[in-house]
């Protein structure tokens, strides 16, 4: 089914590193110490916990939070600090747990502000829209229809996403994270909220991303069946500290795992 | 809800539609007067009393006489709120129905009007406001600020400081501040003061108030009590001279050193003080109460009648009647447009002759009832002031009193000054008309 | 170096040279503090309970002081005339809540800004048509308000106390001693307590979202009247003031926009800095820089500060 | 019936991006601009073209500035006034140091100075967001507007402290000062106006546009998928600022002819937020509708009384007129929160189905 097979993701190339990561909002503690790696090509699962930091986990690695301990190596480079943009601009993309899109927008210019990054025509060439302006506009409007197709949002297109339904607008915000043609997605509960189907649909979404553009993808998600159909790797998060690491099965296995999830006391 | 909104569009067009509108024609019979006011904004204070004065005066007119020479006044007020642009948008609004005159009572509002005048041949009178240098007829045409300028205020103020402490030659290091609103009107009369304080010696001290700030003047008087100036000249306007007043004597500052300017001396600036401000004077260039035949007139064919707006026991403050002189200044400027023209209906052109040739003497003054209301008032071509006498009034605790002869301006220094200010605005003004109206001869 | 000398050092040597004029200063700067505070109390009031940057407090001092003058010139008793106003200011407080607040309930925050400017439009509009545009003169002997000063002589010169400043500051302190109490100690004010945390939990201890508005406008128009009076008195009772209202900008910003001591202090802080930065260092620029100075010092100490003096630290979360 | 596009088939992108993608949107605004450069200059009175048009206009631009600012940015401004002050008096310094150089060319130069000042006083807008940003802008309006008073080389040490309109023609016709024509200076606000509205709606069609509403919705996200927030504000501040120096600069010379600081004040903030809020945050064309609304009814208030024969003073009326306003901005928030545009495009709706009910 998946494109590289498991023993190519085991041996393939580290993406992303994160080293001893430890961060804190005051005196609480958010994440304590972990450390895992997210492989060039694989889909990488963080489960956890209500609480457990993994959306924390996912801010840190888009540089939306400075952790105080540890380190992060992405495609080599080794930071503890970034802005948001730049992990952007290094080809990380992300949805939300609750949906982040431009709500004034329509599904088409959230999107298209997707490839913000990807476009360079400056001030003047705007203001004119004509000419160079117009090809690009017109070039990256393709790639978007592409996008567009891809998740059968032809229809809504020119809807201001407010009005969109909850599954509907998270097919958007993964249309905009796709539209930046990032080496690594990392999904914040892509299917919180939604019905059998849609879980389908959007499962459907994830793998074909991973096999047609090949991207990396690390996915933050409570339903354990789509966790374990989807990813070739799980890491566990508990109380901010990394319980478990492993394919789906090891972890299904683990006795810390179901501990956590059964609730008992530590 | 979408019934709702129906409605109004429905409503916003209709009133988009309704600007279209032509106004109403005129009739042409009479004299077409419209009236700048401001009874609204936070300048209404000093404004509603003018305002009342001046429609009252033209009002009478029409009640008693039908008029000037036979012809009925039509005024109009046009409320500006002192805001320059609702002020041009006033202008604009009586442009096409021929008005005589214009009184914007307002210096920014005068300020856009100055360049307008010579075009639509308007001719556009600030009595004692406004540019100082358009008193130059020469340049000015248009443009008339009889009787006085700021800049013989400030002149007489010097004056009358050197007259208490003994001679011109006594104003030597002695320290003379101007506390003003910091805005066109407030700095005015600024080059006149640095002029003569070259000229005598004495220290010029600045304090401006913001707009703003009228209200809140606490730490400017606290820099007046650690400067100490010996005299201190008030250039405010509206809610700004009360408060001032009322600093003035919290920090124990000699009342009668703090002299204002005419447009400082309304009973609603001094009243609010109480006592405090008994011996604070300003200067004035018309009496005030009703004494005289024409207020008495006003009272009987106006006010009484219930024509006017001014609350009865306000009639004869220092503010309504100055509204009264100004009309005055208007009907003469008419009456004398039409001796000049020997026409009944008199344009625009025709009242700028009559203002240039303006000749109110002691017994006009006593024909009009006005016999010891104003000093005489006489203008010429090249001169649209005429620099007047002015004299100070000096607030009572409850009202205010002429307590001092009328003093003379000191011309020949103002003079100079108004001629080189009025050569800068014309040289910075490139393609600044050249006078081409003709002067009449002197009647 | 004159001019580091001129910023550094001598207004520091006037300060030491004329202490009486420092303390006055001081003194102008409490007072002009105590007034701003008031009105960011108003604001602070509205917003803490309802959300709504209330851009009508400021016409709100000019209305009320407008009423009772206006009252009193129409020959009510001085007395009388302040309950009528009470009264006024309470079916104010009703008809915005009815007619305005109501309607717009769960609007953006912009809007219900956007409809307090449209309430200070009216408000000015019907002020204006009933009790005429002129300024008028704060009844304040009839209210039973000291007049004079008491001039102390000492530090070498002398500090001249208006009492009516000083009654002022008591009664801003009564204020905002009994709005505490208030706040602490009674049904209602528990419950506007917790309707600023949550909407539900109001309604819980059983007074309804609307009840709640109208106490809070009310309670808001009671402090803008008590504003009004006192600046009526300093000065006089014009439109000119609702300019003024707009410095209690810079004080919400300092204090916070739900913070009671933080409209205190911020208020203070800005009218005491303002008046020493006027006083000592406006000259070197031509003076007249009180227009500007309070939105400097407020913008300062946002940029250090971004949540306010008493303003609690926001973590940003996705 | 009419209003329709139905069958209108596009067979390109570009087609899908032009400006009036509707062939009804192109005859409409076809129709209005040729009453606005024909019929209105040769039918109308000077009253019209002088008092009603132009300063509509005018307004109307310094409304769309605010609007690419506060509409589509979502960054609250009270320096507008400001802003504009400093358009005009960079006009006037410009025209009379360089008096050779054409008029239309230092109207629209100015704007780059105000930009600047714009982008400076829009430095604080990182760290500062909504009401408290605009205590920012209110120290840049305070601050400007002390500067036009107490700065005399900015009205060349003018004694009367304002600034007076030269004249300047353009091909031998006077345009600015008093011998112009109000038709000539209302042609030329006209079209400023146009191609800067023309400008702005291109732009906000663009990258730019995009990134600034993204900002304005939630700008934690725009951040993240590689949105520079500092210099997408700055720039939201540097053109908005441009857009209201222009007005600014057209203000003075197109239409009052001279000016004096007090023209700038806090009021004129507050009208053109006015302006923007009526007419419909983030809409261009609202912007036009909001300066209509804000600016043409109090004119139309004052003639009312009139024309019905009710007796009425001046003061009266102005009274009336604030209550008026008052009132209707809380109900048109109340009935319409998203201001006139949306009213225009519930309209549009309906002219789409009509005569049908749905």
């Amino acid at each position: 089914m998946r494109a590289p097979s498991e023993s190519d993701i085991a041996a393939g190339e580290v993406l992303l590193a994160v080293e001893n990561v430890s961060l804190s909002f005051g005196g609480v503690k958010a994440i304590r110490d972990v450390s895992f790696d997210i492989r060039k090509g694989e889909i990488r699962a963080i489960i956890g916990p209500n609480g457990a930091g993994k959306t924390s986990m996912l801010n840190v690695i888009n540089g939306f939070y400075t952790p105080q301990e540890g380190r992060i190596t992405f495609r080599g480079q080794t930071r503890n600090k970034m802005r948001p943009h730049d992990a952007a601009a290094g080809g990380i993309a992300r949805t939300f747990q609750n949906v982040a899109l431009f709500r004034g927008m329509t599904a088409l210019d959230n999107i298209m502000a997707g490839r913000s990054l990807k476009m360079h025509r400056g001030l003047f060439w705007q203001l004119i829209r004509f000419g160079p302006a117009m090809a690009e506009e017109v070039e990256h409007r393709l790639r978007v229809e592409e996008i567009i197709d891809f998740l059968h949002i032809q229809h809504i297109r020119k809807v201001p996403v407010g009005r969109l339904p909850y599954g509907l607008q998270k097919r958007v915000e993964l249309g905009r994270a796709l539209a930046m043609e990032p080496d690594l997605l990392l999904l914040d509960e892509p299917m919180a909220g939604m019905n059998l189907e849609e879980k389908e649909d959007m499962s459907r979404f994830v793998l074909d991303v991973n096999q047609h553009y090949g991207t990396t993808i690390a996915l933050i998600e409570h339903d354990m069946g789509v966790v374990m159909d989807l990813s070739d790797r799980v890491v566990v998060l508990d109380y901010g500290q990394k319980i478990a690491d492993g394919t789906p099965d090891e972890v299904k296995k683990n006795q810390a795992v179901i501990d956590a999830y059964l609730g008992v006391a530590h | 809800m979408q019934k709702k909104h129906l409605v109004l569009g429905a409503a916003f067009a209709a009133l988009i539609g309704g600007v279209f509108v032509p106004p109403p024609a005129q009739a042409q019979d009479t004299i077409y007067i419209p009236l700048f006011t401001y009874r609204t904004g936070p300048f209404a204070g000093s404004g509603i009393p003018i305002a009342n004065g001046m429609a009252d005066y033209l009002n009478m007119l029409n009640e008693r006489d039908g008029g000037i020479g036979g012809v009925k006044l039509q005024v109009e007020e046009c409320e500006t709120g002192y805001d320059t642009k609702k002020g041009v948008e006033c202008y604009e609004s009586v442009k096409s129905k021929k008005p005589v005159v214009i009184n914007p009572y307002s210096t920014g509002i005068t300020l856009q009007l100055i360049p307008k005048a010579a075009v639509d041949k308007i001719p556009v009178l600030s009595m004692a406001y406004g540019l100082s240098a358009s008193a130059d007829g020469t340049n000015f045409p248009w443009v008339f600020n009889p009787p006085v300028t700021y800049w013989d205020g400030a002149s007489v103020f010097v004056k009358y400081a050197a007259q208490k402490e003994g001679g011109f030659d006594k104003l030597k290091g002695k320290k003379l501040g101007l506390v003003h609103l910091d805005a066109p009107y407030g700095k005015e009369p600024i080059p006149l003061l640095e002029a003569l304080a070259k000229e005598y010696g004495f220290e010029l001290k600045l304090y401006p108030v913001p707009a703003s700030e009228m209200q809140n003047q606490s730490s400017l008087w606290l820099n007046v009590r650690r400067d100490r100036p010996d005299w201190i000249y008030l250039q405010g306007w509206g809610a700004m001279n009360p408060t001032a007043v009322k600093e003035a004597a919290k920090i124990n500052f000699p009342m009668d050193r703090l002299i204002g300017v005419w447009w400082s001396g309304g009973d609603d600036d001094a009243r609010p003080a109480g006592d405090g401000a008994k011996g604070y004077s300003s200067l004035d260039f018309h009496a005030v109460g009703t004494d005289f035949p024409v207020i008495k007139d006003i009272q009987k064919y106006v006010v009484d009648k219930g024509k006017s707006q001014v609350q009865k026991e306000k009639v004869g403050e220092n503010l309504y009647n100055r509204g009264v002189y100004n009309s005055m200044l208007v009907a003469e400027a008419i009456r004398t447009a039409q001796q000049l023209t020997g026409k009944k209906v008199v344009t625009g052109e025709d009242v700028r002759r009559g203002l240039e040739q303006l000749n109110i003497t002691e017994d006009r003054l006593k024909e009009m009832g006005a016999a010891g209301f104003a000093a005489p008032v006489r203008t010429s071509c090249t001169d649209h002031n005429g620099h007047h006498k002015v004299f100070m009034a000096t607030w009572d605790g409850t009202k205010w009193v002429k307590s001092s002869d009328w003093m003379e301006p000191i011309k020949d220094k103002v003079r100079p000054l108004i001629e080189s200010a009025a050569k800068t605005y014309v040289e910075s003004n490139a393609g600044w008309p050249k006078r081409t109206e003709p002067c009449d001869k002197s009647s | 170096m004159d001019v580091l000398h001129h910023i550094f050092v001598d207004p520091f040597v006037q300060m030491a040279q004329a202490p009486d004029l420092l303390v006055q200063t001081l003194w102008e700067g409490l007072v002009g503090g105590i007034l701003y505070a008031l009105i960011a109390l108003g604001f602070v009031l509205i917003f803490k309970a309802s959300g709504v940057f209330n851009f009508a407090q400021g016409i709100m001092v000019v209305f009320a002081a407008l009423t009772l003058v206006g009252l009193h010139e129409k020959g009510v008793p001085a007395y009388l005339a302040l309950a009528l106003t009470i009264l006024v200011m309470f079916g104010l407080a009703f008809s915005v809540e009815r007619l305005m607040l109501r309607p717009l309930v769960n609007q953006p925050d912009i809007i219900l800004f956007m409809a307090t400017f449209g309430l200070t439009y009216f408000l000015i509009g019907l002020g204006e048509l009933i009790f005429g545009g002129e300024p008028k003169v704060m009844i304040a002997s009839e209210l039973g308000l000291p007049k004079g000063s008491i001039d102390l002589n000492m530090l070498g010169g002398f500090i001249s106390l208006q009492k009516i400043d000083i009654a002022a500051t008591i009664i801003a302190s009564v204020m905002v001693v009994s709005l505490a109490v208030f706040f602490q100690k009674t049904r209602i004010g528990r419950a506007l307590r917790a309707v600023a945390d949550s909407h539900k939990a109001a309604l819980s201890v059983g007074i309804s979202l609307e009840q709640i508005w109208v106490i809070v406008w009310f309670t808001a128009g009671i402090v803008a009247l008590a504003t009004g009076i006192m600046w009526g008195a300093r000065s006089e009772v014009s439109f000119a003031l609702q300019i003024i209202a707009l410095k209690a900008l810079p004080v919400l910003i300092l204090g916070g926009f739900t913070s009671i001591p933080g409209a205190i202090v911020g208020g203070l802080i800005i009218g005491i800095g303002e008046k020493l930065g006027e006083f000592y260092w406006g000259p070197l620029l031509g003076s007249g820089i009180e227009s500007w100075l309070a939105y400097f010092i407020a913008l300062l100490f946002l940029l250090f500060r971004p949540q306010g003096l008493f303003g609690e630290r926001i973590i940003e979360r996705i | 019936m009419f209003y329709r596009e139905a069958g209108q088939y596009k067979t390109s992108y570009a087609a899908d991006q032009a400006t009036f993608p509707i062939l009804q949107d192109r005859i409409g605004i076809g129709i209005i601009l040729f009453v606005a450069a024909v019929i209105i200059p040769l039918f109308g009175n000077d009253f019209l073209l002088q008092a009603v048009m132009t300063p509509f206009l005018v307004f109307a631009l310094a409304t769309i500035g605010l609007n690419l600012l506060t509409g589509y940015t979502g960054l609250l401004s009270l320096g507008t006034g400001a802003f504009m002050g400093v358009g005009a008096y960079a006009c006037y310094k410009l025209t009379t140091i360089f008096p050779d150089v054409n008029i239309i060319v230092w109207i629209v130069c100015s704007g780059f100075f105000s930009a600047a000042v714009g982008v400076l006083f829009g430095l604080p807008s990182l760290r500062i967001k909504g009401f408290y940003l605009a205590v920012a802008t209110l120290a840049a309006q305070f601050f400007l507007s002390w500067c036009f008073i107490r700065v005399p080389w900015l009205y060349n040490y003018n004694v009367s402290g304002a600034i007076e309109v030269p004249q300047r023609s353009l091909f031998g016709i006077p345009v600015t000062g008093p011998n112009s024509a109000p038709v000539t200076r209302y042609l030329i606000v006209l079209t400023i106006v146009v191609v800067m509205t023309w400008l702005a709606s291109n732009l906000i069609r663009g990258r730019i546009g995009r990134m600034w509403m993204a900002v304005r919705d939630m700008d934690i996200a725009a951040e993240l998928i590689g949105i520079r927030l500092l210099n997408t504000k700055l720039l939201a501040f540097a053109v908005s600022s441009f857009y209201c120096g222009v007005a600014g600069a057209m203000m003075v010379f197109l239409w009052y002819g001279g000016a004096e600081a007090d023209v700038f004040s806090i009021n004129q903030s507050f009208t053109i937020l006015f302006m923007v809020i009526i007419g419909g945050l983030g809409s261009l064309v609202g912007s036009f509708f909001g300066a209509a609304l804000i600016y043409i009814l109090p004119i139309i208030l004052r003639f009312v009384p009139a024309e019905l024969g009710v007796p009425l003073n001046a003061a009266t009326v102005e009274h009336l007129t604030f209550i008026i306003v008052g009132a209707l901005i809380i109900v048109f928030l109340i009935v319409e929160p998203h201001g006139l545009a949306r009213l225009w495009q519930i309209a549009k709706q309906k002219l789409r189905v009509w005569p049908f009910p749905y």
